[in-house]
């Protein structure tokens, strides 16, 4: 199985996030934002990182690259995309997720282990969790406040598209404490915390069995094994 | 040399953390009568020679296609500078 | 500077044109030592460069004769893993399975005074470039942050500048931060220290050094293009002292482009890789004008330039302005005719500007043409490496000697008298600005970023993984204590070196190399300098005691306001190897019911101390005694038991004394302890106040499970290193507690609300 | 609501390294007219009645001293919208 892994100018989290393709078991694809060929990919990861040194607005400028045009024709033709922080905010700007992302509240970057629900099991990129199961990765980011206006915000609650919620605290702001998304075919999930931080033993969180340990994150690349064989 | 001044401001409706930040550091100061402060961008796209209408046109379309994000700003205003 | 073009035909035949040598920071002599070599007046443009490049912060002119020592009190055994030593960019440690790293730590001071949030981004972006320059991918950052008082209205705007623009820069570069300092003291009021170290690593073949030897090589200038950012900035602020009376010389300050760097470190990289380069030079202070003379100097070669060619953001540059602009993300590379095409196929597909400034040649001598006129026809050597040398006067602090007599003890400060002092003390010490948990500024660096990060703050020091294959890293640990440095500047920088080297051995690693940046006074003061000569001395002869070399570093001199200086602060890092990181030793309790021991010996050392600082706002006496040998022999220790896993955490004693320890290795985790002092109190002959809060040396705070005991005590005795166990942890979780028999029971959630909120109260 | 408006630009001859990347990416989208594109804020700040010459110098002096930072920007407009 193939899983391309995107790398903008400016990408930085695209070696944690092929790590993580490689530890669930499928091989990487590197995929580069001048190219518009998918390489056949059974899935795409857009990582996190400061694509175009996020000026203007996050994910703005990647957002126009020739591999982002590819990607959201085939996230609507049913291709597994997950994007990760810039990655999410990317989904967003090229409208395959609603609402904005915007700078944190406290107007600081914040790097911090993240507990989260996982509201939503029947994704791609979620189908190995349990309903509901609270979950631990990293979190690192300067513009990751959730905003969308009422009618979205209800649509987005009523039809059960938010995928992921801030637990114990609202670490930006966001609206809802909303952490992450998923599109109504549930293939394309953005969320704003890092499970490519959270694959390896020595090099995760902190959990209470033993430092660092925690591997939550494995479970999103897992999932889309599974999803991609099932379909 | 010739500019296009394009406006970009956070839509009324949504809250602007930065703006609200600035508007009680303003008020610690000291600033009372100050409502509220919205922080925005202002653009500036130079140019070699005056714009023709349709470099109007063009800096409208990218404007409201790439400089801003209609989900959660509006383009308050575009003019031109020389 | 002139628009109408100073040629070397006309500063030939205008001998006598009056030049603005002195408002560019140089001296009479030194302007004639110019005309000297020249054989005539400098054209505006070489004068340019001579000012730059012979500042001090360019020329080391006054540090130089001190910094030999570096090079001279090292013995064979201790070059072995030497790749590259002192002088280059960076100095290369071989880490062994044909790894080896770089890692340097230099200063940012005076821009980040002026511009915080600018001086000390592009701090960080500075020393990355250097790293990336011997041809290594850099792999952490680290930032040891000096500001003044708390209470002072100006820190806030320099603490949030300053973290605001590491966090930024860093965090967009995509390098973890792994660690640091914080202090606060009036000291550094009107001159805070931003010192940034980054590490790099790399395969042994692909080391690289900048120089330019082979005539022909083509000159290419690619990155950001130049602009007016902080021209003369080199020369004015590293020459020129902030005084609060008269005009401050305020240059114009760069603006860094982290992006434009990130994009820039894969581009260099790729080009490495491709073998299409014979070196490249990074631009920082004094830009072309250091990068064309130190390319050529190193190579043993000349240069022919057409400066016209550069790429300039502001068409109205001048020659002169080209040649001092401090642009950032810029890089000069040598370039072999035959790989041009290969060269700019990699710097197209990364979007990075370039253009051809000319080639090297065979004659030793630099030449820069403006539209076909030669501006500059200079030796290369006598603009980078042979600049003025001083031997400044020195004169031993008439101050000094009362200050060193006015003791805690001489001054009757008062100690503890009930457990009720001792806990309130333990409370104001730890909750101190100096004390308190640094989370509300490293978490706004990203220290995940990689993969690879193995430890990290609230850790004794930083580790990073190398090899994914078989774990091998390399951990880092920098330390400087100016209250030392003041008291005893020879001590002061062994105790920095000493600090180090322990937070090291904690982690588990063993210490390979030393950096450090030297943060002084102005050179020209007499006392300054003896201070300076005393902690070159001292650090010297303390890595030859320890057996690791100086691998390189940085000095900045001039930080002071009017004519008051700051303490001594060298800052000195220290490099370790681990072969695997698996094995790393975090700084707090892991578990319940093992039993914590203290490992060194507890003098009445308060002199210089926190407490001394806290509790009774004092400043005198010597501070503790340096044992080197002991430091050693306590690392070894450390590494023998990491070795066979027996530690269950390591925690160094330094400042607050062992109540600092015992509350962060408790809160590290969340793990409670019971701790008694009596025993500690009675060995060593030391009343509470001191079992607490002295800050002797070579200790170190450990948990070993109960099964380990026999095989830990052991491998103490048999190296004799004095071991006593002094407690127990404890349950974690809800009502863990801190239990210190005779002074009182802690719990531990209100200890953490105590120590994490002093930060954030302050600038949050 | 009535509103002192505060136009803040980067200083001209330092990096702006916002309207770089935007001008870059206006390129690659075919707008080969646009020499250089610059980033500033717009800043709003409402107020409950019409300002007062003393509310305009107010305003004045919190955008020299707090809503620009004078090293590396320029106040390039103040004015009055309602
Ligand atoms: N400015 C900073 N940047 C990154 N890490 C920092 C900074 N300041 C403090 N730290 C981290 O906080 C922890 C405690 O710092 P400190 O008490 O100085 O350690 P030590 O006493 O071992 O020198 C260390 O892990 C250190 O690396
Ligand atoms: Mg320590």
């Amino acid at each position: 199985m193939k899983i391309g892994v995107v790398t903008f100018p400016g990408t930085l989290d695209d070696r944690d996030a092929a790590r993580a393709v490689r530890i669930a078991g499928a091989e990487v694809v590197n995929l580069w934002h001048a190219d518009d060929n998918l390489q056949k990919v059974d899935a795409v990861v857009l990582p996190g990182g400061f694509s175009y040194g996020d000026y203007l607005r996050c994910g703005a400028i990647a957002a126009q690259a020739p591999i982002t045009q590819a990607i959201v024709k085939a996230a609507n033709g049913g291709l597994p995309v997950l994007g990760i922080c810039n990655g999410f905010q990317v989904l967003v700007e090229s409208h395959l997720l609603p609402g904005g992302l915007i700078r944190n509240e406290k107007q600081h970057f914040i790097c911090r282990d993240q507990k989260l629900r996982v509201e939503n099991v029947d994704t791609a990129w979620t189908n190995q969790f349990e309903l509901n199961q609270e979950i631990t990765i990293p979190l690192k980011n300067g513009e990751g406040g959730y905003i969308a206006d009422a009618e979205t915000l209800k649509r987005l609650e009523g039809e059960g598209l938010v995928a992921f919620r801030y637990l114990d605290m609202n670490p930006n702001g966001s609206m809802n404490d909303i952490a992450g998304l998923r599109n109504e075919r549930g293939n394309v999930v953005g969320l704003m915390p890092h499970p490519e931080h959270a694959v390896e033993a020595g090099f995760g969180p902190n959990t209470d069995a033993a430092m660092k340990s925690g591997i939550d994150g494995l479970k999103f690349f897992t999932s889309v094994l599974k999803a991609v064989v099932n379909a | 040399m010739p500019k296009i001044i394009v406006e970009v401001m956070p839509k009324a409706d949504l809250l602007d953390p930065q703006g609200k930040a600035v508007a009680n550091a303003l008020h610690r100061q000291g600033y009372g009568k100050i409502q509220n402060v919205r922080i925005g961008k202002r653009i500036e796209i130079h140019l070699a020679a005056a714009p023709t209408e349709e470099d109007l046109q063009g800096a409208r379309e990218i404007a409201d296609s790439f400089l801003s994000n209609g989900v959660i700003e509006d383009v308050v205003n575009i003019h031109v500078e020389d | 500077m002139s628009q109408v073009v100073d040629t070397t035909a006309v500063a030939a035949a205008t001998p006598d044109k009056a030049q603005p040598w002195k408002e560019l920071g140089l001296k009479e002599d030194e302007y004639n030592r110019i005309k000297d070599i020249l054989g005539r007046r400098p054209t505006s443009g070489e004068l340019a460069m001579y000012s730059v490049m012979w500042s001090e912060h360019c020329s080391y002119k006054s540090s130089k004769i001190y910094l030999r020592q570096f090079g001279e009190k090292v013995t064979d055994e201790m070059k072995t893993h030497l790749m590259v030593g002192m002088g280059e960019n960076a100095g290369v440690v071989d880490i062994g399975e044909g790894w080896a790293v770089t890692f340097k730590v230099e200063s940012h001071n005076h821009p980040s005074y002026i511009e915080p949030f600018q001086g000390a981004a592009t701090g960080v972006g500075g020393i990355v470039r250097d790293i990336l320059t011997m041809g290594a991918r850099p792999i952490a950052v680290m930032d040891q942050l000096r500001f003044g008082a708390v209470e002072n209205p100006d820190t806030a705007r320099v603490v949030h500048g300053v973290v605001d623009g590491i966090s930024f820069y860093g965090n967009c570069l995509g390098l973890p931060n792994i660690g640091g300092e914080t202090v606060f003291d009036k000291v550094y009021q009107g001159n805070p220290l931003v010192n940034a170290l980054s590490v790099g690593a790399l395969r042994h073949e692909d080391l690289k050094l900048a120089k330019a030897s082979n005539p022909g090589d083509l000159v290419i200038l690619f990155g950001a293009r130049t602009g007016a950012d902080g021209i003369g900035g080199v020369s004015v602020l590293a020459s020129e002292t902030f005084d609060s009376t008269g005009p401050s010389r305020r240059p114009a300050v760069q603006v860094g482009d982290p992006f434009a760097e990130k994009v820039l470190i894969e581009c260099c990289l790729e080009l490495y890789h491709a073998g299409v380069v014979a070196g490249i030079q990074d631009l920082g202070g004094a830009g072309i004008s250091c990068a064309t003379s130190e390319l050529a100097s190193n190579g043993g070669a000349g240069m022919r330039v057409d400066l016209e060619k550069v790429l300039k953001r502001d068409e109205s540059l001048t020659p002169e302005e080209i040649l001092m602009s401090e642009s950032q993300e810029r890089m000069m590379g040598i370039v072999p005719k035959k790989d041009l095409k290969a060269f700019t196929a990699i710097v197209d597909k990364w979007e990075v500007e370039y253009s051809i400034l000319g080639e090297v040649i065979g004659e030793d001598r630099l030449y820069i043409n403006w539209h076909g006129e030669e501006i500059v026809n200079v030796p290369p050597r006598t603009v980078a490496h042979d600049g003025p040398v001083y031997e400044r006067p020195v004169a031993y602090p008439t101050w000094i000697d009362a200050l060193n007599a006015n003791s805690v003890n001489a001054a009757g400060l008062a100690r503890a008298e009930s457990a009720t002092d001792l806990a309130a003390q333990l409370l104001e010490v730890v909750t101190s600005p100096n004390q308190a948990d640094k989370s509300w500024i490293t978490d706004q660096y990203d220290h995940y970023v990689g993969g690879n990060t193995a430890l990290s703050q609230p850790d004794d020091s930083g580790m990073v993984r190398v090899s994914e294959e078989t774990g091998l890293g390399v951990s880092i640990a920098t330390d400087a204590n100016g209250r030392y440095g003041q008291l005893d500047p020879y001590a002061g920088a062994q105790l920095a070196l000493a600090e180090a080297y322990r937070n090291v051995a904690t982690g588990g690693a063993v210490p390979m190399a030393v950096t450090n940046c030297l943060n002084f006074g102005s050179p020209e003061n007499p006392e300054v300098m003896w201070q300076f000569k005393q902690a070159t001395a001292g650090l010297a002869d303390g890595c030859l005691e320890l057996g690791i070399p100086v691998t390189g570093g940085n000095v900045s001199f001039y930080n002071q306001t009017g004519d008051v200086a700051i303490h001594p602060t060298p800052v000195v890092g220290v490099l370790g190897v681990i072969d695997d990181v698996a094995r790393r030793v975090p700084s707090g309790w892991q578990d319940q019911g093992n039993n914590i021991y203290l490992l060194g010996t507890t003098r009445d050392e308060l002199d210089g101390s926190v407490w001394s600082e806290v509790i009774h706002q004092h400043l005198g006496g010597k501070p503790p005694v340096v044992d080197l040998a002991g430091e050693k022999a306590l690392a070894e220790l450390l590494h023998g038991a990491s070795l066979q896993g027996l530690l269950e955490s390591a925690h160094d004693l330094s400042e607050g004394g062992l109540a600092q320890a015992v509350v962060e290795s408790s809160l590290r985790f969340g793990i409670g302890a019971r701790i008694w002092l009596g025993e500690l109190m009675e060995r060593d002959g030391v009343d509470a106040t001191s079992a607490l809060f002295s800050e002797s040396t070579g200790r170190v705070l450990v948990s070993v499970g109960r099964e380990d005991d026999v095989k830990f005590v052991g491998l103490c005795e048999a190296r004799n290193i004095p071991v006593l166990r002094i407690g127990v942890t404890d349950v974690k979780g809800e009502g863990a507690t801190l239990a210190i028999k005779d002074v009182a029971d802690f719990n531990l959630a209100e200890l953490r609300q105590g120590w994490t909120q002093t930060i954030p109260e302050l600038f949050g």
